[in-house]
């Protein structure tokens, strides 16, 4: 067991609102930054990150180990863990759990992440019902056995699709059990009413003594966020589930009581622009280089009320692999143009920009706009919504750019591989595919796999340099233009306790809800 | 009467399914496909054409429409893509809260639109009249969301007369309703004024007058059950127009209808979520007309059922 | 308001008639003017006059002449905001209160006046009762608004003042609604409405203009009841000199805003002093006087048959199907017209009558081509049913209408000059300038002046109204004329003058008629031969002559007994009444109705046999 | 040309003595359907004369139109009406998005009424299956949730301003071609319309000259409470991306996509807010006086 917060008052309960719906609670299915962090605090895996920071640590595994050759884990598990249903959690609930997740009736959005497992193609196309690789040694052991040494795989042991559910809930509710969750983690599910509100309650049996600390959550849903700040403002909630509205950041940070209440923190988060490789001009990557020269990153930061940091590389400040010598493209109009003249396009060329149409997207489109029209290239805005997008970037004729504003990439968890396969490599430059900018290099997809193999924690630092460098690779052929890395900004009531990073937990949005807790219970 | 509702009825479903048909095929031809969301940023083309298998998306359209129409049958509306419950069950936890704003609002509309129109059809030509046009105006002209957060600030949060959105009491449906109601009061009031003019203009008022009922007998008793006819036509067409509105009023107020639920789903390409709204609304709507047209035979005698 | 008025009352002639109580209604200096695109003009000038208790003034005069602009002064309920009271005053005579000047009444005090001392009924009995209260709600709320009565027992006054006018299954038609009663029932409505309250005055503006005969006897001789039971004051608008000689005790005569003349009746119809009185004097129509057309005598029955028929109507059927039932399918059937055959000769007048309700408008329409028809319309030769669309336009000329209600056949948004241009219009008959003086002389033909081409329709009263109609329908110089109860609304002298007109008319370009009427004497005023319709059929035809002096048919003869005689020493005894409906045309599919055998009792004389 | 039909009566007609006041000549009599006027022609004028009136472009983000921190600027002198979020001098937008919302508001809305009126007048009048056929067309499309419909219309084509007037055009004429209808059946009825018949009136002719008049007034109340309704419709559809794509201004997008600014930044909502109010106003004014001079039955009221 961990270290518990020892200021912390057991009891109390608060209240979150959100603006948008609570999709489902099915950790198999639930993948956007709002349920995200609400199925982490109701169900647990066997791997878990140290409250408000991205290290590693086991969960409901005590204890791993990892063969020489990376290829084999072996899982000890906790013992007396049990799930909201009172029965014990064991090896056969978690390779159910990784059976269920990657059988693709489930359709689960995560089954790729389990890409390593032995027998997970045989699961995908439907051939097997279980997974080879997993195996049950005993009801407190669990054996992985993958196809290639994966430096990744304790990540994903900690990712939500990895999570453990009891088969025989899973069962009874079948399609619907997102809506009746039952799982290990530190809060149980106590109430949804549909459309209004989600209540989680205090699991008493959780396995962490001390934890959690708060009696009860209440999410209330649906309400736009700038009402939402004048609840908090009153008092009536607690958390801004949602970002602080760009109308009232101001006027919240002039303030320095209210101010005060506002955590800063960075976030695994990088935006970009995609420029297809495959199309004209930008398969010629002068012209991409020229596009990264034109864009005045530190206006579309200010523009966004400084809510971010000017950006050089795919990987965000925080993540593992960052190269902070790396110095990027400067904005040089000038050279830009000197470029472009070099491409054969010394008149630029027209060409389409695609961004989602939430504030303040079409916003920063614009600004980007403005800054290639100094090019000389003519861009036209498209701003559509989400899903739109999406299917213009997965088609190979779709489009010529694309702003990733609203859809970007926020890590699913902290290691530099993250920002590489769908978005980067050759797996996902494919028709569907979320590899926007299409851009496809063998040799960098080899060195990946490469620096993916090296499973040794102690050699980490070495797999580091090496996904620099893959990165810095990248750079040079320019597929991207990075513009920003978001920061995040948690609003919180006064009698809200706990660590700053609880606040801006880089894996937990908005809030670590495990670890937090009200001063105002006695 | 029987005999014309059932008619009615036939007619009614008529429509629905003509309503069904092209939003279908509005959603089919939509460029956006569905499956790459469900299946996530790391599926395998693969494993996005075994999806695509399981919903039954690679039929032809008619096969899926023809699939769709057979378990609507049984009240089946499909399960949502992204939230994967039964859409059915999205739409009726949140009907309730979307048919009683939709009354609030249409009492507030009738309440504040007829009181308008007909304060400025008697007073026609007066400053009153200019001015209470001008108001009508200035509701149809400001968008929905500043009247909203407007009305929200004063009397929720400086005034604290009701609670900052939410959902439950009276007291919670007063503001909401009142902001979809003064666009509609908007349209009311000038459809009120011009068929009132219309009234009053009218041999019988002439005979009202000569019989020296009092000012009030005449404009309430014999003018507005005639110059309301029209208007109660337009509280039909109204329930279409709700949807607009329904929107924003709801995510102002945190009002848990299905307008928020269409809204999300048309940002997310939720197309079952879609049609379910769609289709809902539409029965909704022909649901309003068919109660618009039986009503009119109670303030209107000539009016005959057809 | 000119103080002057006042004081020059004192020195008006006193009314000659001598009705024991006092005036109740005094009228001086009345001048009532309306605002017009240029400027104000007078419509009633000077108007002096006085009503006395218990007795029935009567004012006539053309058309347009101002007696429903005097009318509605009285009330106060000019027209607004055009027309207002210039000067004047109207003096109620009140036991209580001493006398009061209606004309400086505000609205809340007239209010009371008005229904309770002073009642009026109007001139357009279909649009005067709102359509969407029951007959019971629009009686009892007038009541309630002058007494204290409770609802209960004003509904019994209501009940009341329903059977004083006769209305069958009184308390039952409370429920019922306007539309659901014909317009004899809904003017007996209005006048119970009216009395109701035991006016001490009623104003009664051309009550029975819109109604048949038999209907209008009813009503007069309900007035004359009510009158006796009540002792109420009556100012009986019309230009019916048969009815004021049947009605009035006193008699003003209005011409062009102004009293042309005022005496007892018996005075005015047997020593007219005004050389406009004698006029409107000799143009009344005599029922039995012989004054018709001298040709009618040699002109023989068999011409009608003869193959240059202007029109042949042959087995006319004219169906209205009642849709119910679940799909909506046919299953009830207005029969009404129910196989009639006649034909009309060049020059000749062919005149329809019969009750209200009896098809003769449906036969009309169904000759302009605006029913779908079964049987045959043969026009000019040519059975309308074998030709195109073209050519039917074509036939179609050769046959206009003029309707019964000038005011709604008009497009009031349109100018009169060009809506009688309109025909020639459309039938690309001469060029702009031309058109302008066709029109032009076409207003003065029918006793308009070219000036008023400019106005539109709501701007003329009724007769000149009718007048622009009869001008639209010569526009195009058809062969056949339909005149449905064109001249109904018109007084005597115009609708004499139109008659000349229509006579000359016919003479000069051979126009044959299809005259609709429900009036007697005008019908054998003008026609040569008469059918009378009873239900969708016709019970008797034969030339004028034939019906006239040897009616046959039962039906027949009660239409010519219901005619009032224009002569005060004449007045009838009492008219017999009918209390119920005729009966109705509608019936159940597959049930039609039985069909009469037409007679001929010599020279073409038909009459029905049953 | 003389007809040989014509009636030869004496032609001592004479012509009327009282020339015909235009239409325009008493429009511009009535003080208030003048302010009108002059507000249409000041939004015309500024739509056209745009590029030269101020001397900014409407889509260059200054960088001193906004503080250091991204706010915008509020109105001073070099900034009549302020900037935008993007640092745009407001004046210079609104003028611009005047032609966007022009069209839209103008064009879309009148295509709309004209869609609404023919279908109405044409189904009032023609009975039978041609009217039937409207109907239950008009019926269907009215049971479609308006925005939802032009959603999916919007975003099923490629987004441009002529497409969105279109959708918006297609979508609104339902609720007129209904209105319409109902008062066309009843005029139908009405005695003169047969008057009309008799004389050889064609249908088109009735339909026209007889029937249309008289629709006026409802006409104009659609009409004009259309133009706001339109403008803002248009601005939803933007706001969900299917609309006028940015940076294309139109005073509905303007006041959408800074409606959440109304406290921090009101001018970037009231000013478009008042030049909708103020377009839609003006037709009203001028609709009103129109509907007045029209109806001969209102002549002599001031
Ligand atoms: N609303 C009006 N606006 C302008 N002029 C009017 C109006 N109503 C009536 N007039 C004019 O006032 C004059 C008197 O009309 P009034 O209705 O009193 O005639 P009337 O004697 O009742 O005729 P009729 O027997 O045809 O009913 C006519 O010249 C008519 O043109
Ligand atoms: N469109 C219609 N639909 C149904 N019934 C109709 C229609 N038009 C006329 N009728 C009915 O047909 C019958 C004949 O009507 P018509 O108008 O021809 O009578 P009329 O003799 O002209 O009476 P009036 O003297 O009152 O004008 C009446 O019972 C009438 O109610
Ligand atoms: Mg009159
Ligand atoms: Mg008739």
């Amino acid at each position: 067991e961990h270290a518990v917060d020892p200021n912390a008052k057991p009891g109390g309960a608060i209240t979150i609102t959100y603006k948008d719906d609570v999709a489902t609670l099915d950790p198999a299915i639930g993948y956007d930054w709002q349920n995200w962090s609400m199925i982490k605090s109701l169900f647990d895996g066997l791997m878990d990150y140290e409250p408000g920071t991205t290290n590693l640590r086991p969960d409901l595994a005590e204890s791993y180990e990892i063969a020489p050759d990376g290829k084999t884990f072996t899982f000890k598990l906790r013992q007396g863990v049990k799930f909201h249903n009172g029965r014990e959690m064991t090896a056969d609930d978690v390779k159910y759990s990784l059976d269920r997740v990657t059988n693709p009736k489930t359709q689960s959005p995560g089954a790729g992440f389990f890409g390593s497992i032995k027998g997970h193609d045989e699961v995908a196309a439907g051939k097997a019902e279980s997974l080879s690789g997993v195996t049950v040694v005993d009801p407190y052991t669990i054996k992985f056995e993958l196809t290639r040494p994966d430096a990744t795989f304790l990540h994903v042991m900690a990712i939500n699709f990895s999570h453990v559910v009891p088969k025989e809930e899973v069962e009874k509710y079948g399609a619907d059990f997102g809506k009746h969750p039952v799982g290990t983690g530190a809060f149980k599910f106590a109430e949804w009413t549909l459309g209004q509100r989600v209540v989680f309650e205090r699991n008493p049996d959780y396995w962490h003594k001390g934890l959690p600390h708060l009696d009860k959550i209440s999410f209330e849903i649906g309400q736009e966020p700038i009402v939402a700040l004048l609840r908090l403002q009153k008092g009536e909630i607690d958390v801004l589930g949602d970002v602080i509205p760009p109308a009232k950041f101001q006027e919240v940070m002039a303030d320095p009581e209210q101010k005060a209440r506002v955590v800063e923190g960075g976030q695994l988060h990088t935006g970009y622009i995609t420029m297809n490789t495959t199309m004209a001009p930008f398969d010629n990557a002068k012209v991409r280089q020229a596009v990264n020269m034109a864009i005045n990153k530190d206006r579309i930061v200010q523009l966004i009320n400084n809510r971010a940091v000017p950006a050089n590389q795919p990987l965000p400040p925080s993540m593992p692999g960052y190269d902070k010598e790396f110095k990027g493209y400067p904005y040089d109009v000038a050279k830009a143009k000197a470029l472009l003249a070099e491409a054969g396009h010394p008149d630029g060329f027209d060409t389409q920009l695609f961004a989602m149409n939430t504030d303040p997207n079409p916003r920063i489109a614009q600004a980007i706009q403005q800054d290639l029209a100094a090019v000389g290239i003519k861009a036209s805005i498209q701003s559509l919504a989400q899903a739109n997008v999406i299917a213009a970037g997965g088609d190979k004729a779709g489009a010529p750019m694309i702003w990733s504003g609203g859809m970007a990439w926020i890590a699913d968890f902290p290691d530099p591989s993250n920002f590489y396969g769908p978005i980067l490599g050759c797996a996902g430059a494919v028709p569907g595919g979320w590899n926007w900018s299409w851009y496809c290099n063998k040799d960098l997809d080899a060195k990946a796999a490469e620096a993916d193999s090296i499973v040794d924690p102690a050699k980490s630092a070495e797999r580091a340099r090496m996904w620099s460098a893959i990165y810095g690779k990248i750079m040079e052929d320019a597929p991207w233009a990075p513009v920003f890395n978001e920061q995040r900004f948690t609003m919180k009531s006064t009698r809200m306790g706990g660590a700053d990073n609880l606040y801006v937990d880089p894996v937990h949005i908005p809030i670590n809800y495990d670890n937090v807790y009200v001063t105002d219970v006695q | 009467m029987i005999a014309y509702l059932g008619r009615r009825v036939i007619q009614s479903v008529l429509i629905l399914l003509g309503v069904s048909l092209i939003t279908f095929a509005l959603l089919y031809l939509l460029p956006a496909d569905p499956v790459r969301q469900i299946a996530g940023r790391s599926a395998t083309p693969e494993t996005v054409e075994n999806i695509r298998r399981q919903l039954g998306l690679d039929q032809p359209f008619f096969i899926q429409y023809w699939h769709y129409l057979i378990s609507l049958l049984s009240g089946d509306l499909g399960r949502s893509y992204i939230q994967r419950s039964e859409v059915t069950e999205l739409i009726i936890s949140r009907l309730p809260a979307s048919l009683l704003l939709m009354v609030g609002a249409i009492l507030c509309e009738l309440a504040i639109g007829l009181t308008m129109g007909l304060v400025a059809a008697v007073r026609r030509g007066t400053a009153t009249d200019q001015t209470l046009m001008v108001a009508s105006f200035v509701g149809v002209s400001t968008p929905q969301f500043v009247v909203g957060l407007l009305l929200l600030y004063v009397f929720a949060v400086q005034l604290g007369w009701f609670p900052i959105g939410g959902y439950g009491t009276w007291r919670h449906l007063v503001l909401p309703s009142l902001t979809m109601g003064i666009l509609g009061a908007g349209w009311y009031a000038r459809m009120m004024r011009s068929s009132m003019i219309d009234v009053l203009r009218q041999d019988y008022m002439r005979t009202a007058r000569a019989k020296g009922l009092a000012r009030g007998a005449i404009i309430f008793r014999h003018a507005l059950p005639n110059a309301i006819l029209p208007v109660i036509a337009m509280i039909g067409i109204d329930i279409g127009i709700f949807m607009g509105g329904i929107v924003v009023v709801e995510s102002v107020f945190g009002w848990p209808g299905i307008g928020q639920l269409a809204w999300q789903a048309i940002q997310r390409v939720d197309i079952p979520i879609i049609m379910g709204v769609t289709l809902v609304s539409a029965f909704a709507i022909v649901l309003g007309n068919l109660l618009a047209d039986t009503v009119a035979p109670f303030i209107d005698p000539r009016i005959k059922l057809r | 308001m000119s103080k002057g008025a006042t004081s020059k009352r004192t020195g008006a002639p006193a009314p000659a008639v001598s009705v024991t109580a006092g005036p109740v209604l005094e009228i001086s200096d009345l001048t009532v003017s309306v605002r017009g695109e240029d400027g104000e003009r007078p419509v009633v000038s000077d108007l002096s006059f006085s009503l006395a208790r218990g007795e029935t003034l009567c004012i006539a005069g053309e058309s347009g002449s101002g007696k429903s602009m005097t009318a509605l002064a009285i009330m106060q309920l000019l027209p607004q905001p055009a027309a207002r009271i210039e000067s004047g005053t109207i003096r109620l005579r009140d036991i209580d209160r001493g006398d009061i000047d209606l004309a400086v009444l505000d609205e809340r005090q007239m209010r009371r006046i008005r229904g309770d001392r002073i009642a009026m009924i109007f001139q357009e009995p279909m649009t005067s009762l709102n359509p969407v209260l029951s007959i019971g709600r629009q009686l009892v709320e007038s009541i309630e608004a002058h007494t204290s009565l409770s609802r209960a027992e004003a509904r019994r006054r209501a009940v009341e003042a329903l059977k004083a006018v006769r209305i069958p299954e009184a308390e039952s038609r409370l429920k019922q609604f306007p539309h659901e009663l014909s317009g004899g029932m809904r003017q007996r409505v209005m006048i119970a409405m009216a009395l109701a309250l035991k006016p001490d005055v009623l104003i009664a503006d051309e009550p029975t203009t819109a109604l048949d005969v038999t209907v209008q006897g009813e009503v007069l001789e309900l007035l004359r009841d009510l009158q006796r039971e009540h002792g109420t004051s009556i100012i009986l608008i019309t230009h019916d000199m048969g009815v004021v000689a049947e009605m009035a005790d006193c008699v003003v005569i209005m011409r062009h805003g102004r009293m042309v003349e005022q005496g007892t009746a018996a005075d005015i119809f047997a020593r007219p002093q005004a050389d406009y009185t004698r006029e409107l004097l000799a143009a009344v129509p005599r029922i039995g006087t012989g004054v018709g057309r001298q040709k009618s005598a040699e002109q023989k029955s068999v011409e009608a048959e003869m193959p240059g028929s202007v029109a042949v109507v042959n087995d006319l059927h004219v169906h209205f199907d009642l849709r119910g039932g679940f799909f909506g399918q046919v299953n009830r059937r207005v029969h009404a017209v129910e196989g009639i055959s006649f034909s009309i000769a060049p020059r000749e007048t062919l005149a329809l009558v019969g009750e209200s309700g009896c098809g003769k408008s449906t036969t009309a329409k169904a000759l302009a081509g605006l029913v779908p028809y079964h049987g045959d319309i043969v026009i000019g030769g040519r059975n309308l049913a074998g030709l195109g669309r073209d050519q039917r336009k074509a036939v179609r000329r050769d046959v206009q209408m003029i309707f019964q209600d000038p005011y709604a056949s008009l497009d009031p948004r349109m100018r009169v000059g060009d809506l009688v241009a309109e025909p020639l219009l459309i039938h690309g008959i001469a060029s702009k300038e031309e058109r302008g003086q066709l029109v032009a002389a076409l207003f003065e033909r029918v006793g308009l002046s070219a000036d008023q081409m400019e106005l539109y329709p709501h701007e003329f009263s009724g007769g000149q109204r009718q007048r622009i109609c009869i001008a639209r329908a010569l526009a195009l110089r058809p062969k056949l004329i339909i005149a449905d109860e064109s001249v109904s609304a018109l007084d005597v002298s115009v609708q004499a003058r139109v008659l000349d007109l229509l006579k000359e008319l016919q003479r000069e370009f051979g126009i044959a008629y299809l005259f609709i009427s429900h009036d007697m004497a005008v019908v054998e005023n003008i026609s040569d031969r008469v059918a009378v319709m009873y239900l969708g059929q016709i019970v008797e035809m034969g030339t004028r002559d034939q019906v006239f002096s040897n009616p046959r048919h039962l039906y027949t003869k009660r239409l010519i007994e219901a005619v009032p005689v224009p002569d005060p020493a004449k007045r009838r005894p009492r008219f017999a009444r009918l209390d119920q409906e005729i009966p109705s045309p509608t019936r159940k599919i597959g049930e039609d109705p039985p069909k009469l055998a037409l007679k001929d009792l010599g020279n073409g004389h038909l009459v029905a046999v049953s | 040309m003389t007809s040989p039909i014509a009636p030869d009566l004496p032609a001592t007609g004479r012509m009327p003595a009282r020339p015909r006041a235009g239409v325009w000549r008493r429009l511009v009599k009535r003080p208030l359907a003048l302010i009108g006027l002059v507000i249409v022609a000041v939004v015309v004028a500024g739509a056209v004369l745009a590029p030269w009136l101020t001397g900014y472009d409407p889509n260059e983000q200054m960088f001193d139109g906004l503080t250091l921190e991204g706010a915008p600027l509020p109105p001073n002198a070099s900034f009549w009406l302020g900037t935008d979020l993007l640092g745009r001098d407001l004046l210079t937008r609104i003028l611009f998005g005047a032609r966007t919302s022009l069209i839209i508001g103008i064009v879309a809305n009148g295509v709309a009424l004209l869609i609404g009126t023919l279908v109405g007048v044409t189904a009032g009048y023609f009975r039978g299956w041609i009217g039937g056929a409207l109907m239950r067309f008009t019926d269907l499309m009215m049971a479609f949730p308006a925005l939802l419909l032009a959603i999916c219309l919007a975003a099923v084509l490629q987004p441009s301003l002529w497409i969105v007037a279109m959708v918006i055009a297609l979508v609104n004429w339902v609720q007129t071609a209904r209105v319409i209808y109902t008062e066309t059946s009843s005029l139908a009825e009405r005695e003169f319309i047969d008057a009309e018949r008799t004389i050889g009136a064609s249908a088109p002719r009735i339909l026209f000259r007889h029937i249309l008049p008289h629709l006026l007034p409802t006409i104009i109340v659609w009409g004009t409470l259309g133009i706001s309704t339109t403008v803002l419709l248009e601005a939803t559809l933007s706001f969900l991306g299917i609309g006028v794509q940015p940076p294309t201004a139109s005073w509905g997008n303007i006041i959408f996509e800074n409606q959440t600014y109304f406290q921090a930044a009101p001018w970037l909502v009231f000013f478009p807010g008042a030049a909708i109010l103020a377009l839609a106003l003006a037709f009203n004014l001028i609709g009103d006086a129109l509907r007045d001079i029209l109806d001969p039955t209102q002549r002599g009221r001031a």
